[in-house]
C-alpha cells in the first residue's frame, strides 16, 4: 500500500508537469500564430453593415428564404418575406 | 406441441420478472427512477442522466435481456460501442462543433488555470490507490475530476471497465452540481476584493487562427500523447467544421443529430451497465466519495492558481475564472459570472471564463493521454479482447469463446 | 489475362440479369412495382411501402446481390438490424416520442377498447392454426391484427422470421386500408342514434402525469411480460423524451432523422426479404386472408366493446371510438371522427377516438409480449443464431459455417 | 389439427384474459395517478395569456429568431422579426 | 506493480510520437494539410477533402491508432463501410435525393454526352494497362474520369482496394479544378460562333414521367449490369424519395443528416487510408497525371460530340454542354454556363448543362457496372474476404486469421 | 504488354458501345414516356396561382407557420404570421 501511495504521488508530479509543459506549448505556439496573424476588420463585418444600411436586406431575406424554402419544399420564388428589420 | 389452459398459464406466471426479482434489482430500479427525478426535476445534465436513468430501469427488470452484458440484446448492441471506444469520440466530434476557442484564443494564458485545476485528478488518483484501487482503475476514478462526460467514459472502458457504471455515474452527477459545489469553495479561498477585479475586454481573434488552432492542438497534443488522438482528434475535427466557414452541412449534423443519436446510444447502454453486480459494492461509495472530492480539489486549484496569475499581473485576472478550469462546459463559466456578479453586480466574467472553461477539456484530455500513455498497454495488447472477460458472461467455457467472438465483433 | 473483344462482349452478355431472370422474378418485380404503385398513387402507408416495394424490386433483379439473404450485400447488412431486434425498438422509440398520451390519460377506460380490439388477434391466431401453420407462426399473422407495424416485424422475425415478408406486407397494407376495411363494419355494428351520441370534453392532465405514465407503464407491463421491454421500453422512453420537457434534442432527433434512418433501412431490407421463394407461396395467400379477418375482428372486437362501455355508462361513451382500438394511429382514430361526424356533422370524436387508439399499441405490445412469454423460447435459446439456418444459404455446408458466423456477426 | 385448435383457443383465452388484466391494472394506476397529482393551471398558460397580450411577444419572436439564426447561420442579433401577431 | 518518477517518464517519453516518427509519416502529414488548405483556402470539395486530410492528418501521426488497417481503432471501425461497400450506396441515395432530373427528361438525347464523356474513363484505362497497372487496378484508375467521387470509391475497393487512397483523392481534387480543366479545353476546341449559340428553353416535365423514371433506369440498368446495384439503385431510390410527393419525410433526411454523416465516416476512413505505404509510391504519381488526362479526355469527348448534335440539329444544340458530360455536379454545368457567357453575355446554358451533367452521372454508373461485370469475379467468389490480405497486417500467420476474421465481421 | 494494351483497347470499345447502348435504350424510354404522359398545367400550378390573387395565403402561411412551430416546439395556434408576400 505504502509503496502504491508512493507510485501514486510519482505519477501525479509526473503528470502535472507533463500536463504543464504541453498547455504552456500550446499558449506560446498560440501567442505565435495571434502575433503572426493579427485580427483585422473582416470580411463579415462589412457584410453586417451594408444590412444595417441597405433597405433591401438582400442577404438575410434570401437566407431565411431559402431555409422556409427548404422547409415548405417549395421553391423560393413562391413566396417573399418582408418586414425583417436589421437591428 | 399441446398448450392447456392451465400450462399456458403457469407458462406465463413463471417467466414474468417477478418470479426472478431479487432486493438489488429493485434497489436498481430505484436508482434508475433517482437519475430520472434528477435529470427532469432537478435538470441534473438531463440529457444524459435521463436515458442513463431508463437504461438503468430497463437493465435491471428481471429477464429484460437489456443488461450490457445481455449478449444479443439491444442494448448489448449499443453497449459495443462503448467497449470499442466508439462513441465517446464522435459524441467529442460534437462538443468540439460545439465549442468556440475564441476567449481562450483571446487570452492563452488561461491554459494554465485549465492545466491548474487537473489537481484534482490527481489527490484522486492518489486517494483512490490509498483506499486500495489498483493503478489503472484510481486513473479511471481520478479522470471524473477532469469533469468530462466522454473523456471519463472512454478512459474507464479503457483502463477499468467494470468500474464504468459508477464512474459515469459519479461523472455526470457532479458536473450538473457544479453550481452546488463550486460557490462554497469559491468564496472560501478568494477576498471580496478579489472577486470584485473587472477584467479588460477579450481582443478578436482572426478567422485563420481559429482554424489553425485545432490543427495545430492535434498535431502537438497527439503527437506527444498518442492514447487521445481518438478523442481528441475527433473534438478538434469537430471545431474544425465548426471554424472552417466551408462545411456548414457537417457542422450543422455533428453539432445536433450526429451528437443526439450517440448520447442516446451511450447513456442508455452505460445505464444498462449499472446492475446491482457491477454497482451496489463498496467500491461505488468510495468512487463516489472520491468524485466530489476531485471536483473540491479541482475547483481550489483553479482558483489558487488564479490567485497567483493574479498577483503575477498585478490584479489585471479576477482568480474566479479559475474555478472555471474544471471544464463542465459551461456550467463552470456561469458559476464564475455568478459569484463575481453577487460581488459587484456590474461584473461581467462569463466570457473571460470561457477561456478556461475550454482549457479544462484539452487539460482533462491531455490528463487522459497521460493515463494511456502509462497504463493503456498494462490491458493487453488488444482492449477488445480484453474486455471480455472482465464485463463478458460468468460460466468460464463460454467465456473463453465470448472472449475471441468479442475481438472478432467488430 | 486476355480480353478479346468476343469474350469480353460474351461475359458481358452472360453476367446480365436477363440470362437469370426467371418467371417468379418478374412476379416479385411486378409485386414490388405494386407496393411502390400503391405507396405513391394511393397514400398507402408511403414512408414504408415506397422503400419496400423498391427493396423488393432490389432483391428480384438477378445477381443484383440485394437479397436479404446475400451475404456481403447492402440490403443484407440492413436486414441484420431486422434479424437481431434491433430496428423496431428504435422505430418504436421515434414512434414514442411522436404519441400524446393526453386523451388516454384524460380518459383511461379507453385502455379497455384497446384490450377488446386484441381479439383479432386471436381469432387470428385460431384461424391460422386451422389453417396448418404451427403455433408460433400462427402468434405471428396473428399480430398483423395488433395493426403495428414494428410489433409485427419485431414478433415475426423472433418467431417465425420465413414468414417475415408477407406478414409486413400484410400489416403495412391493412394499415393503409383501414379507411375502406373500418366503416362497412362500423355502420353493421352500431346503431344511427349510437353514432349520434356526443362525449364530454377531455379534462386536461397534469405534465407530472405524463412524465410518471411512461415510467409505469414500463415497470408494469416489462415486469408482467418481459419480452416486450426492446420494444414497450423504447417507446415509453421516446415518449419521456417528449414529454419531460428537459431533452428537446432527444426528442426532436428521435421523431425526425433517426426514426426516418431507421424506417428506411426496415423497409428497404423487408423488402429485399420478399423473394420469389419466400413470398410466392400458399401461405402467402392465407396470411393475407388471415390479416383481412384480423382486421375485420379486431374492428368488431372494439366495437362491441364500446357498446358495452355505452351501455354501462348511460350512453356517454360513443362506440364509434372502439373501432380506433386496433392502433394504426392517427388513421383509425380519424376513421372514428368521420364515421360520427356523417352521423351528425357536429360531432367530433377525433380527440375521444386517440385514447383507444394508443391503447391499442400498448394493448397490441402486451398481446407480444405474451407470445413472446409462452413461445419465445421454442426458437431455442439464442434467437440469433437459430435465424441463420431458417434465412441463411441453402448449401448445408455453408448453412453450418453460416450459423456460427452469423451468431459472431453482431 | 383437432388438439392445435384446441391449445390455439386456449391460449387465446387466456391471453385475453392477461391483455384485460393487465390494461386494468393501468387503469387504475391511472386513476390513482390522477387523483394524487391533479391538473393545475400550469406555468405554461400564464406564458401564453402574456404573450396574447403583450405587444413585443418577447418569447415566440425570441424562438423564431433563434430557430431562424441557427438556419442562417448567423447571430440573432444581426436580424429581427416583426409582425408575428398572436392569434 | 510501482511506478518510480524516472521509470514513468520514461515510460511516457518512450510512449510519445515522436519515437516513431519517420519521415513518410511526416510527408503524409504535410499532404493532410495539403488537403485541408485546400478545402478551406480553395473550397475544393471541402465536404470531403477537409475530413479526408484530417483523417490523413490522424492516420499518420505514429501510434494513434488511427490507420483505417488499425484492427479496433476508429478509423477502422468507419473504414469496413468502406471495405464493405455500404457507405458509397448510401451516400449515392443522398446524391440521388439532391438531383433534379427535370432538364435530362425534358432534353433525353443530352444523355448520349454523358456516354461520350465516358472516352476519358477508357482512355486512362488505356494509358494505365500502358503504364504496368493490371487490368483490374486499370479500371479503378479509369473511374476516376467519371467525375464520381462514391462510384470511384465503390469500384476502387472492389476492384482495386490497395489503390483507393490515391483514387479517392485524385478524383475529388480533380472534380474540384473542373473550373481550372475544363475551360481551355473547352476554348481549344470550339470556335466563337458554336459558344455564343443559344438554345430553346427546356419543356416541362410531368411529374408522373419524373417518378417513373428512376423506377425505369432501376430496371434497365441494374438488369444489364447488375454490378452497380447497390450504387444506381440507391441513388434511384433517393430520387424517388424527393419526386413522389409523399415521402418528404425520409427526402429531407436523406438528402441532408444521412448523407452527412455518411459522408464524414467516408471522408474519415478513405483518409485514414492515406499511409507512408499505401501513398507514396510511384503508383500515386501516375495514378495522378493519369486522373488528369482521364478528365482532360472526358472533357474533350463530350465536347466533340456536343459539336456532332450541334451539325445534327442544325445547330440548336451549343457544344459547350458537352463538356458538362463528366458529371462533378453541378460545377461542370457551371463551368459551361460561365464559357457561354463569356462569349455572350445574354446567353445562359446553366439548365442545358444539368441534362448532360446527370447524364454523366448515369454514364460513370453503367461504366462501372461493365467494370463489376467483367473483372468483380476476378477478386474471388467473397469480395470482403479478398480485401483483407491486401490492405491487412503485414505478417502472414496473423493475416490468415485476419482474412477469416475480417470476413466474418460485419 | 503489347497483349495487355490490346485487351484494354478490346475492353474499351466494347464498353463505350455498352454504354451507348444503355443510354440509347433509356433516351427511347423517356421518349415514350414522355409521350405517352404529356406534362399539364400541374395542380401544383392553381395552387400557385390562388396564392398569388389570395390575400390570405392559406398555404404557404401554413406551411411557414407549421415549421416554424416545429421549431419553436409549440402550437401553430399560439402565433400568426402576417405580411409574406407572394411574388
Ligand atoms: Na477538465
Ligand atoms: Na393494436
Ligand atoms: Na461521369
Amino acid at each position: 500500500m505504502e509503496v502504491s501511495v508512493s507510485s501514486a504521488v510519482n505519477v501525479s508530479i509526473l503528470a502535472m508537469s507533463v500536463i504543464f509543459t504541453v498547455l504552456i506549448i500550446l499558449i506560446f505556439t498560440i501567442k505565435t500564430l495571434v502575433k503572426l496573424i493579427p485580427y483585422q476588420e473582416s470580411p463579415v463585418a462589412p457584410v453586417r453593415k451594408i444590412v444595417a444600411s441597405a433597405p433591401g436586406q438582400d442577404d438575410h431575406v434570401a437566407a431565411i428564404t431559402a431555409s422556409l424554402a427548404a422547409h415548405m419544399g417549395k421553391s423560393p420564388d413562391e413566396f417573399r418575406i418582408v418586414n425583417i428589420q436589421s437591428r | 406441441m399441446e398448450f392447456s389452459f392451465g400450462a399456458s398459464a403457469s407458462k406465463i406466471i413463471h417467466s414474468t420478472g417477478f418470479s426472478e426479482l431479487a432486493g438489488g434489482d429493485l434497489i436498481m430500479i430505484g436508482v434508475g427512477c433517482t437519475l430520472i427525478y434528477l435529470a427532469i426535476r432537478k435538470k441534473f445534465e438531463p440529457l444524459l442522466l435521463l436515458p442513463m436513468g431508463f437504461g438503468c430501469l430497463l437493465a435491471n427488470l428481471p429477464l429484460s435481456m437489456m443488461k450490457a452484458t445481455d449478449s444479443g440484446g439491444l442494448l448489448n448492441f449499443f453497449y459495443q460501442g462503448v467497449q470499442h471506444e466508439i462513441l465517446p469520440p464522435i459524441i467529442f466530434m460534437g462538443v468540439g462543433a460545439l465549442t468556440d476557442f475564441g476567449p481562450l484564443l483571446a487570452n492563452p494564458t488561461t491554459l494554465l488555470l485549465g492545466a491548474a485545476a487537473q489537481i484534482g485528478v490527481y489527490t484522486t488518483l492518489i486517494g483512490a490507490v490509498y483506499l486500495g484501487f489498483n493503478m489503472q482503475e484510481a486513473a479511471a476514478i481520478g479522470i471524473i475530476g477532469g469533469a468530462d462526460g466522454p473523456t471519463s467514459i472512454f478512459i474507464a472502458s479503457k483502463l477499468a471497465p467494470h468500474l464504468l457504471a459508477p464512474i459515469a455515474v459519479a461523472a455526470y452527477s457532479y458536473m450538473s452540481l457544479v453550481p452546488l459545489i463550486q460557490p462554497p469553495i469559491m468564496k472560501l479561498l478568494t477576498t471580496e476584493e478579489e472577486r470584485k477585479i473587472k477584467m479588460a475586454q477579450l481582443k478578436q481573434i482572426s478567422q485563420t487562427v481559429k482554424i489553425l488552432f485545432p490543427i495545430v492542438v492535434t498535431f502537438v497534443c497527439c503527437l506527444l500523447l498518442p492514447g487521445v488522438t481518438p478523442l481528441l482528434g475527433m473534438f478538434m475535427l469537430g471545431n474544425l467544421f465548426r471554424e472552417s466557414g466551408v462545411t456548414q452541412r457537417l457542422h450543422e449534423t455533428t453539432e445536433t443529430h450526429l451528437i443526439n443519436i450517440m448520447t442516446i446510444m451511450l447513456a442508455l447502454s452505460v445505464g444498462s451497465s449499472m446492475t446491482a453486480d457491477s454497482f451496489l459494492r463498496l467500491e461505488t461509495i468510495k468512487i463516489i466519495v472520491l468524485g466530489l472530492l476531485a471536483f473540491g480539489f479541482a475547483t481550489a486549484g483553479g482558483l489558487l492558481f488564479g490567485k497567483i496569475m493574479c498577483k503575477a499581473t498585478g490584479g489585471k485576472v479576477n482568480p474566479l475564472i479559475g474555478s472555471a478550469g474544471v471544464s463542465a462546459v459551461p456550467m463552470a463559466a456561469r458559476v464564475s459570472q455568478k459569484v463575481g456578479a453577487d460581488a459587484d453586480s456590474s461584473n461581467f466574467l462569463l466570457m473571460h471564463a470561457m477561456g478556461p472553461n475550454v482549457a479544462g477539456v484539452i487539460g482533462s484530455a491531455v490528463a487522459a493521454g497521460i493515463f494511456v500513455s502509462l497504463f493503456g498497454d498494462m490491458t493487453g495488447v488488444d482492449t477488445h479482447a480484453a474486455l471480455a472477460p472482465v464485463i463478458g458472461n460468468p460460466e468460464p467455457g463460454i467465456q473463453a469463446i465470448a472472449t475471441v467472438v468479442d475481438a472478432i465483433k467488430q
